[in-house]
């Protein structure tokens, strides 16, 4: 199994989230984190003062498939969340070696 | 379940839109005071007139904007996921109490009637009255009210405005698990009965009053009322999940927005302002300014010494207790505020600061789940403040009135007090808990655990309070 | 882009000085009343002023404290992002109605002129005047609001706060994508032209006032008008980004925090006693005193039918339809306030109720879009107040003003109604669409849509409006 | 520490309860105006009386509500992780006034005495009065404020809601870091002691009445003197950790809530309609009209040029500096708001909202960390507007009162404010140092620096101000 | 070294932590997190308009153990996360390679 | 490459990136968590019963490097984030199998 986990602009999540669903994806975990990288924060202002915010906002997806999916979970990813400007994001790829459904017990593949 | 809902709030539509129309042609009560070439007596007169009438009205919206003050605590306590709820529940409120007053609750209250409720122009306010007329000049069927010589309709302004707040007290006691609809159908319940029924024994010139029992601005007319109301409720209900552990250990549910409670609690001091200093109904310059007094007086002093308590007691000045001990003094000075000094309100204040963080306690250890306080603020120091007329009140200052208290050689005052505390008590929480009783019968009274625990503002009303966090709003 | 937006700041700065210095040499108006060894009857009517001024005052302040009320409603019912941005929108815009309003608004209002617009004592309330004389006592160049013995200052300042709010009423509908810039050039605008012209069609003697057309404290005056304007607004601004799918699907943007927003509906329902029981301009004890009361009456009324319409025709009681129920009843008796009776008001409120309810999914499906139901509440139930008004008016409330409504046997002011509600309607869209058009070509109307994602907060004031999260300020 | 906290609040309970007995045996100072049978002309004065207690306790009431307004500009312009704190800190600043000034402010304030401070009548308002007379008529030992024909008790209640404005001012300027009871302890102080003092010499006709010098509402009296306070802690506590960088940089720390600080500045907006208006303490329908236009024509005139200066020196309209341009604008007007013309007015509002931001940058520059700006509104704008005065002032408006101001041909009056702003000045700074370092080393002033870094929240009071976040709660 | 990984019912959590405090779990990185699998959403209402939120609120829990624990610790996660009803969770296993206490400098097993 | 985790207390954020940035860290992915460890929570206290707040705010970096910088970063973040005082977090490094750049399609090394 694998451990995909994506780096994208907030507002294409939900784009992000339908088309994976498409594509089988059964289970999605997102969560708000701050991004700091090539892309730019911007300056704020208070009170006379400027101050750069470096961290943008950004939404990590940790999706678990099995290896045969892996590829076309990346592609869809990469197509859906790509804006072509600087700041789209980033995916991950890493090894899983078990997963359990809490409910079941079900463990490996089965779980997703 | 939904077809039920339904039933429910059909007909109360239909309840209100017959009532409208009925309402609409029947004839209207008030006399238009006719004013061709008045002499320059009645234009003092009027001037008089007019004067007691913007006090009564600009002290009304004071008390009416209360309703904001009972919004923000309540919600501001409990815990985010029912603060849609808790508003709804708040704002309704006051709508309703409009309504339900209007169409009966005033003729119960202040209608000539028998010593325990109005009978006379029961319906719509469309008793016989010639307000602004008083004393012996005043021809009609609210004689109880008749002190004030302000028209009919501001009268009822003013007395409406109080009405809505006992309903709004049992709200914050009942939180994050009651049903909305039940809510609903308990505030009218309230405000069309409960409460003018009590209110007319002491205000609209029924036993008690008839007793000699005080209570200038409603200490037991409103607050205890509310509370006793609120704590049969509780008692109904039972606590909220987690709140108590099996063995009775108190697992603290913390308020989820301490701002908006704390700029509730000042709305609720503001709004004393008018509730007090406005009972007055009249422009009397050296009562209102000493009632203003006397009641910022016993709050700043049960603010402080609530502070105190709470952080000697507790290690900590728990700012929630800090607002609680300002709403006790404000409670504990209510009925006594016209009748005592300066100095008789600061010992008053002191007091009240120190009894309701005992009660707050006190309540948990009884598995009383009551999450803003209510009961220790408005029930208990409703009642303090009570007895406090009775030992603390002096003749002076209302000659031919209360009489002096305890403590100024007086004690027929006490008795009358004591009186009623109980009377309005036992009459109030049985009644209340019959219409609990019956309410859970027939649509229920507390939402599904499962409702509960994900929150009542997606169970109740399919929406969430906030969207704050950055990102969120993009998810 | 930048330079641009220096080059208007300065303008403004430049015509805000140059006024200023004018008129601190320019002599002033306001007749300081003679008062050594007053006689009795003097002393009465000096009492009778005061009387009147405390209460044209005092109200006054209860409406401009609704400035707080449209800012948290419509900040709650909109994004976390754009909150620093609506809640600068709705702050600033009282500044400019001062301004704005003294420089020249009040003058084509109130100034003596032809039926469309005053021409006399046009700028900074330098005309003759010596209020608080009435009636033929009148010597002065605004004599269409002669009727009131307050001085000519608090006549100012309670019409400037009722300019203020023509001008707040815009903002929500055009919320979350307009200019900073172009909302304050438009909202100069609205309260230094718009909004006096056709108010002195109605208020200012003008064709309306002549014709026998009625609105008491606002209906149209206040409340159409902004929502004409805001009408205009909306369909030159376009909806926000993801509000509708191209199949003309509504995608809702839920408001970010329903505890502001339910504190700014309360705050509006206060402010509201201040709008209708003030317009009376005098403290006629029998006239507030109803006026309050037909005020509160519809405003419950309509916060019910709202909750009962939107629980079953939308399948449960959205607290932000509650609110706009509240406010659609209050916008709906304001035109009638002072002419109908209690069981009238209570059926208008019961009516305005339901249709805000309609109306907001109404404009909906029209792809038009208001994020907090502005149009609703203000344009469409200012209409229906209006009219209403010619439906439900009674001679016997202001004797020799409005006769009676269609109910009660009259026609002619129903047709006075109608024609200006069309009349005041087609001048108001047409002339906003013009202004905002020429706002779009100068300075542009719409932020990028980069921004607009991004949020207007950190787009147009480089700061965000929360850092509550816990950890979010230690980052 | 613990042990020395508990024996602090010991000692004010004791004093508390003490004073409270004491007073409560004491007789009362108010004479009861008897009442039967009065004559047309008594009643006409009853109605003049009447009416002057109505508008100063409703304007009192909205000063009082300022306490809701600094309370969130406070903690919405500081991180959420001290809102408790500062939130307890305003709410109870208010209860501590209330008894600091009842037991011993007034005496010192208003008691007749020698130029510096009062003497007679000094504790818990025991001193012969029988108000409302006033002029000759008037016997009592509070001369210096029997101008105004209102009870004894409404003109203390007026002037202990200004003396509750003073002890705020201050807590904003030492915010975040400050110690609970080190600021309970120097509110009692500055109410109690520093500000009648100096508020002797102003109001209680003290050697600067005497001389000439007027302060209309209090630039002077009330914002200066909580400015000068309020500069001396911020130099004594110094900094916030982490707000300049080793080489003077500043580092900004944004506030945590926008909504909840311009709400504050609307409800000071609202509340400065008590202020100013209600310093006539008399119902004089042209003084209090004009006072209500001056004042709002300043406010809204520094708004903008405050936006302007923003926009044009910091690149973007900050809203925290357009709230902090509104407050310059009426802490400017406080003073001469009864003694100049409306475009004087506009001209005094247009200058502080320019001066406002740049004391802003300049205390930064200064390293003088002032989280919401108390200093550049407060103090720089108090001693703007006292000075303002003697330019701007004209004999016509208050006869025999200032004389003229510069810009009008008079000196005299000039000279008087100068040397009352320098007076004032240094007085109440040396004081309030000493004050400071006296608390300082009996209990400590500042927070342990663990403490500032996690939260005074946690620190002070042990618990957090919000759990917003839709998990957080459940977790 | 084991990184276990589990997305639980946020009202779970308190139970979770102290049964793995139980079995001798030393430490715990708790983030807030929105889940989006089989359990459906729910419909809110705003304005007349319904819309559906897919992604349920959860929480995640990343406990890094030793090799031989990290059966002992799912297997407590999963008794006393299970409610038996859908959107219970999932737990996932990867291997780790090195752990460092940021206080000390110690690596390995000695940083857990 | 390697993933690399690191969870910190808050107010060290800016300096460890500050630092990171120096060393050639171009991308940094940041969350807020709580954390349960040695250090021990708070007492929090309300209407007059105490309860202790286990979880303590923590940040969550998170840095894919290439595996021969991935010491140094390490190290970096240990020098920077240490206070000495208990708290101060832990680092964790993983192997990562795959990098995908979203708006270039880069893959691996490229996609850092
Ligand atoms: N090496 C990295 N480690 C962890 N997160 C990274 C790394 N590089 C980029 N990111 C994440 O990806 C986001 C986008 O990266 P950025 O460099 O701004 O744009 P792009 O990927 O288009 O070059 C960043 O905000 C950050 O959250
Ligand atoms: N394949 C997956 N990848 C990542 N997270 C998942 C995956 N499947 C499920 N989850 C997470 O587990 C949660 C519960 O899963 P769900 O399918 O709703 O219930 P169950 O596990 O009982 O079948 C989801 O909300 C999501 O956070
Ligand atoms: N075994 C672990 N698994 C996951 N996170 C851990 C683990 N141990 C510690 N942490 C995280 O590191 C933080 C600091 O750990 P703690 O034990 O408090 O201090 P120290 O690392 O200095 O001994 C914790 O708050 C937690 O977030």
């Amino acid at each position: 199994m694998k451990k995909i986990e994506a780096i994208i602009k907030p507002f294409k999540l939900d784009e992000v989230k339908d088309e994976l669903n498409k594509v089988g994806v059964q289970g999605i975990t997102v969560s708000e984190v701050k991004g700091f990288g090539r892309q730019k924060g911007h300056t704020e202002l208070y009170r006379g003062a400027e101050y750069v915010v470096d961290f943008l906002p950004k939404v990590k997806l940790e999706i678990i498939v099995t290896d045969d999916v892996a590829e076309k979970v990346v592609q869809t990813i990469m197509n859906t969340a790509k804006t072509g400007r600087i700041g789209d994001g980033k995916i991950f790829v890493s090894n899983l070696e078990d997963a359990i459904r809490i409910r079941t017990g079900e463990r490996g593949k089965d779980a997703i | 379940m939904i077809l039920k809902k339904y039933f429910y709030v059909v007909l109360i539509l239909l309840a209100l839109t017959t009532f409208g129309v009925v309402g609409a042609f029947a004839e209207e009560a008030v006399q238009q005071a006719a004013q061709k070439g008045p002499s320059l007596d009645e234009i003092v007169s009027v001037n008089k007139i007019a004067l007691d009438t913007i006090w009564v009205l600009i002290t009304a919206f004071l008390v009416f904007w209360m309703n904001a003050g009972f919004a923000l605590v309540e919600s501001g306590l409990c815990r985010a996921k029912n603060t849609v709820n808790i508003l709804a529940k708040n704002f309704i409120v006051f709508a309703i109490s409009s309504i339900a007053f209007y169409i009966i609750g005033w003729g119960i209250m202040f209608g000539d009637g028998n010593p325990f409720f109005g009978i006379q122009g029961l319906f719509l306010l469309t008793g016989a009255d010639n307000s602004p007329a008083t004393g012996d000049a005043y021809k009609g069927v609210y004689s109880a009210i008749n002190w004030t010589g302000v028209p009919l309709y501001a009268k009822f302004f003013f007395q409406l405005v109080f009405a809505g707040t006992a309903a709004t007290i049992v709200s914050g006691a009942v939180a994050e698990r009651i049903k909305f609809i039940s809510f609903i159908i308990f505030s009218f319940v309230i405000v069309g009965i409960i409460y003018p029924i009590t209110g007319h024994w002491i205000w609209g010139g029924g036993w008690l009053a008839k007793m000699g029992m005080f209570d200038f601005a409603g200490s037991t007319v409103v607050h205890s009322i509310g509370g006793w109301a609120a704590l049969a409720g509780v008692i109904v209900l039972g606590p909220r999940i987690g709140k108590y552990t099996k063995d009775g250990k108190v697992k603290p549910i913390p308020g989820h927005n301490m701002s908006t409670a704390t700029l509730g609690a000042l709305i609720l001091w503001l709004g004393w302002f008018g509730f007090n200093p406005g009972s007055t109904m009249a422009a009397d310059a050296n009562a209102i300014a000493r009632v203003a007094l006397t009641t910022n007086t016993a709050a700043a002093a049960a603010t402080l010494t609530a502070t105190i308590t709470a952080w000697l007691m507790l290690g900590k000045p728990d700012l929630s207790m800090i607002l609680n001990g300002t709403l006790a003094g404000l409670v504990a000075i209510t009925a006594p505020c016209a009748f005592v000094s300066v100095p008789s309100s600061l010992i008053i204040g002191l007091i009240a600061g120190v009894i309701v963080v005992l009660a707050v306690v006190m309540f948990d250890k009884l598995l009383l789940d009551d999450p803003v306080g209510a009961l220790s603020v408005h029930l208990i120091n409703g009642t303090f403040g009570t007895f406090a007329l009775g030992l603390f009140a002096e003749d002076r200052f209302m000659p031919g009135t209360t009489g002096n208290g305890l403590f100024f050689g007086g004690t027929k005052l006490l008795i009358a007090q004591i009186t009623g505390i109980i009377g309005v008590g036992v009459f109030t929480f049985l009644i209340s808990i019959v219409a609990w009783y019956i309410i859970k019968a027939v649509v229920g009274l507390r939402v599904s655990e499962e409702e509960e625990i994900i929150g009542l503002d997606i169970g109740e009303h399919g929406v969430e309070a906030y969207h704050i966090v950055g990102g969120e709003e993009r998810i």
